[in-house]
């Protein structure tokens, strides 16, 4: 495999929440599994981070097929958060994510609050995690995820609990379905997070004409791909003006111009989602594209251009 | 040996039919790891929109050289259309579980649906190629000629080939499942037995097959079709409801029984028929 | 001019809030203009109604250039909702749009709750008017618009006044930019809404890497076209399911089966805007696949299929 | 006339030197509207990313054709790029003001910015169809002597041409707009009452030529880009910050003086150099 980063005089580290990163590029949560089945055909050790599958104490399910369905420019997801449980993540997929020797960052949900911190102690004893990704943001489950993720209050009082739970650096990755993202931001950076991820999937449906029913089985679903950047980003930019830990943008990145985009209006760094789908080693064609800006702007660390956004 | 992204010349791309096409792609590497069953994650576009990749069954696997027959259904097989023979194009695979032909068979029956011809006209390739097996017979359904017509391109196979269609313009008129449930009713039980069966097609020719299949205990593996974004397994996308196997199986408070959600791009397409759960079942 | 629409067996009118539309097609609002642009692009005469570029007391200037920038399958803008104002808009503009023997409905909306009841007043002194279309939804300007749109005591008490102050049809025009649009919607139905339309853009964001400055003058800008069509969708879906009141669909409708999707879904009546960029004719074509839909179907009326959705 | 969708089938898409393309249009309706200055909105893509219509200027207009030349600058040129002859395309036009020679003019001096020549040839052509002009003087600037090489495509032409290149690999070396100023010095004024002074090019240029106008008193008609969504004047998309006119002006708190947005596709893309205001004037 030919597909190692090129030795560099160009700095592009970034730390998050005590998490120091070689480049500001990881993997968005649930779009890459584990990385068995992804790791013939992108080299994850080149990456800055890896966001797990969402995680719960128990295995899940999922939600019945179909679960996705392309859309102009993006796609609908309803997984339905399906996963092996903890306690078969940490016995079999962390200990295969381990050997690349980069971070990886746990994101995980619960259906209760009590289901969210027990999990975040449980987490917290397990040897390999560099962090954890909160998920108050998934709209494919009933209870849990958005419930949490869409009223400041409610919002405060789980992560408070988290908080409490877990010595990791915690992160909390948002729902972008809400009127005032900074508000939530604010009351999520109070409860005690260290940075935040945003954005997850924007709501959406799709209904087949022919039968005249939803496409997916879980009638709405998680927009994501380039179709949502705009917005992401329009969020991103909201956030960074309303609180001073380090954001994370996610949304539509498939190419270096995308991702610098959410760089220079203030993300420290990146997540990479659905355009794994499309180019699996789409990220290092980011990274490199990323130090080719910064060579064409006469940049030797990525701290210069991180936050450089001139608003008239 | 693990998929890998593969960019592959195109050597033709000739309209067969009206709406089908037969891509050859020069790509020495896939080919030597392809299985008959397997498939490719093809990129249609180079624009957002469409933005996924799309998956086509091998149906032919050369030492050089893999080939899909494809049917113009959308938005990215008309794109395909288009294509010209020396384009460059991409592809991630091979992927998936093939077919197993079992070693007992002495006689194989196929039974393909449409487009699904396409993964066991390879079959029926490696099938001859093997020359193990004496007795090939594929049933072959469709709405109308046109639709049967195909498997004229892909002759001289020595395969017996039985037809059907929908409106009755070729061969038995009816549905292809009908059409091998007659047959089967004038074999033999012993011989059925020794008989490996294999279908492809759509959802409810599938499930029809895997009935058949139950009710007279064959054997028989269905390759199956399911939207897919990854096509490699890690996005949950494609799963199918099946059996519990190994007591890993996972219960969900609204559905009685156990069951489990599997890929139908890593654990499949080919299923045991057995395997499935039909909803409504 | 090859642009009638046939004769046919087909019923496919609607009312919507006491007007009668020949058929269930509308161009959107600010994507148009006044018609006179468009007319010999589009026969304004086949459409089931109008609705005119959102106007003020007074005529506005607008937002500074640059306006608009495409997206992956989408565009952003931010008009600041530029207009003529209301003596030039029944001066100049309505004259011309009343000779098509159409439904015409104004869109309007104002910087205080004062301004929208004094402009809801006089337009209804206004002949020719069919009815009205309230925006309290446009992200592209600081005050009015968004304001009163993403809360629900808000819209209650503004939808309020302006029903007090006219007896024309009165639609209100949605921010999809919301926690939980079915609130608003409900809030905006008890203040004596005769029918919603949703949704509105969403806004975004695009930043020029290059500059480092966001392409728009403005910094973010509405988003529409084909990429807002699924979360759209899942809105009026979540408002019919919320409402008694009629519910008009808009966003990204690019061809009739998009269309379809949001009358199955609920919708009596739809929208078209982007479209009209890049198809000026496409409401023509969309009222053509609407018919021969039903056709298809069997159906001899448009109401059998609204609403028709089959959710598990 | 107001515009209309037409349908063109190409007759040839030449590449003339890296990146650009002249492209023939057969459309003899639209050919027999059209004028110099004016321009298309073209279709570049049946599927939604790219999803608006591209506009560009009319270069040639002939009895039943229109051409364009066009530079690769994104997605939608690059698939223009691939286009071939015999395809049919579609197009909204002619759209816009355009050019207005006036009667008085002796002389006609013409100053392009690189992919700004398009429209200008239109003039050029039409000026020297008309013949009643007698000296026309083209000030063609480009980054490289590549840039400025498109133009020996459309020889012979009986203007004399003047060129400027930023990297002086060709001509003068600097901004077109100073090897300009440099030939208006040395022109007597009154001559200069007499020329007809027209512009193209990146908004940059467009500026320093507008203030060249402005300090010798010459009527500048300037052609002006700007993105576009629809093109014929409904979504206020494309507006530039003018003089106000007629007393219609508006005034924003934020900003001094009283101005008027008007519609670059609608109002211009030509305007007079007089009606523009620049920002940070
Ligand atoms: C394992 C597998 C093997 C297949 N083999 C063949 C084959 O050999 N020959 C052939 O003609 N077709 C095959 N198909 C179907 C083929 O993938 C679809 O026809 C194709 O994706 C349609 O794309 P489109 O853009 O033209 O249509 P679209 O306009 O996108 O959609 C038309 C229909 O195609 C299906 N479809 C679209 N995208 C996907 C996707 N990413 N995954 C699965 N289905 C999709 C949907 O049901 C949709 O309703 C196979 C599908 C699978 C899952
Ligand atoms: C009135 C007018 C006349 C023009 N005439 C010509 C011409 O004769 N020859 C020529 O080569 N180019 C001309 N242009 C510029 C041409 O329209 C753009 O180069 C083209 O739209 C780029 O499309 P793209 O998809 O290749 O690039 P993109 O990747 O979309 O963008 C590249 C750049 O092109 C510009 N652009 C993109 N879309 C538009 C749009 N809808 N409207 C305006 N600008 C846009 C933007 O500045 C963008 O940064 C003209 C523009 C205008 C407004
Ligand atoms: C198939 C799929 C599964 C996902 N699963 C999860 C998940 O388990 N947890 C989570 O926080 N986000 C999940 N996401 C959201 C992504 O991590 C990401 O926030 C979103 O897709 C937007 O980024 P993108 O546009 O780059 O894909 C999932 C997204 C997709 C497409
Ligand atoms: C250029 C432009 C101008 C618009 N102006 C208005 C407006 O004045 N008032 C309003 O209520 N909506 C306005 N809209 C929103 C549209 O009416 C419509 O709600 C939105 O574009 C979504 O529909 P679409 O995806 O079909 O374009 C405008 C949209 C565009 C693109
Ligand atoms: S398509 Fe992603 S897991 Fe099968
Ligand atoms: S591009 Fe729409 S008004 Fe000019």
């Amino acid at each position: 495999m030919d597909q190692r980063a090129p030795q560099s005089d160009i700095d592009l580290s970034v730390t998050i929440a005590g998490i120091v990163l070689k480049n500001p590029v990881m993997l968005a949560s649930g779009t890459w599994g584990y990385g068995e089945e992804i790791s013939s055909l992108l080299d994850l050790s080149q990456l800055g981070a890896v966001i797990t599958k969402g995680i719960s104490l128990q295995p899940s399910c999922g939600n019945p097929p179909p679960r996705i369905v392309e859309t102009p420019s993006g796609m609908l997801n309803a997984i339905g958060l399906q996963n092996v449980g903890f306690a078969e993540f940490v016995e079999k997929k962390l200990p295969f994510l381990r050997q690349f020797h980069i971070p990886v960052i746990v994101n995980f949900f619960g259906k209760t609050a009590g289901e969210y911190t027990e999990l975040g102690k449980r987490l917290s004893a397990v040897e390999g995690i560099a962090g954890l990704e909160v998920n108050i943001s998934c709209p494919n489950i009933k209870e849990g995820g958005i419930f949490f993720g869409t009223e400041p209050a409610r919002a405060h009082e789980l992560i408070s609990a988290v908080r409490k739970a877990t010595s990791l650096p915690l992160i909390v990755k948002l729902s972008p379905n809400v009127t005032d993202i900074a508000r939530i931001a604010r009351s999520v950076e109070e409860a005690g997070a260290d940075a935040l991820s945003l954005t997850n999937t924007f709501t959406g449906m799709v209904v087949d004409v022919e039968t005249c029913a939803p496409v997916l089985a879980h009638s709405t679903g998680g927009l994501s791909g380039p179709a949502i950047r705009p917005l992401s980003l329009r969020m991103v930019w909201e956030t960074v003006n309303a609180v001073s830990i380090p954001v994370i943008g996610i949304g539509g990145i498939m190419e270096a111009a995308d991702a610098l985009q959410y760089l220079i209006t203030g993300a420290r760094a990146v997540q990479i989602g659905t355009a794994l789908f499309i180019r699996p080693d789409a990220p290092l064609r980011i990274i490199e594209g990323i130090e080719a800006y910064l060579r064409h702007k006469g940049c030797s660390t990525l701290q210069e251009i991180i936050g450089c956004l001139k608003v008239k | 040996m693990p998929p890998r992204i593969h960019y592959a010349k195109i050597k033709y791309n000739r309209n067969i039919g009206p709406g089908f096409f037969r891509m050859l792609l020069a790509c020495p590497d896939a080919a030597r790891e392809a299985r008959p069953g397997q498939f490719i994650m093809l990129q249609v576009s180079d624009s957002t929109d469409p933005l996924l990749r799309r998956p086509f069954s091998l149906c032919g696997i050369g030492n050089d050289t893999i080939e899909i027959l494809f049917r113009i259904a959308g938005r990215g097989t008309s794109l395909m259309a288009s294509w010209r023979p020396e384009q460059i194009v991409n592809f991630i695979g091979p992927l998936g579980r093939g077919f197993e032909i079992p070693e007992t068979a002495q006689a194989v029956y196929i039974i393909a649906g449409g487009i699904g011809i396409a993964p066991l006209l390879a079959l029926t390739q490696s099938i001859e190629q093997n020359k193990t097996i004496p007795d090939t017979c594929i049933f072959f359904g469709g709405k109308t000629a046109e639709d049967v017509a195909v498997i004229e391109d892909f002759k001289p196979l020595s395969a017996t080939v039985f037809t059907a269609t929908e409106n009755g313009s070729q061969g038995f008129h009816g549905l292809v499942t009908d059409l091998f449930l007659n047959h089967l009713q004038h074999q033999r039980a012993a011989d059925i037995d020794r008989t490996g069966v294999f279908g492809c097609g759509p959802q409810s020719m599938a499930r029809v097959l895997g009935a058949i299949a139950g009710k007279h205990s064959i054997t028989c593996q269905l390759s199956l079709e399911s939207m897919m974004a990854c096509g490699v397994g890690s996005c949950l996308g494609c799963v199918v409801k099946t059996q519990t196997i190994q007591g890993s199986g996972c219960q969900q408070p609204s559905e009685p029984g156990s069951f489990q959600y599997r890929r139908v791009c890593a654990e499949g397409p080919v299923f045991d028929s057995r395997e499935l759960v039909w909803e409504g079942e």
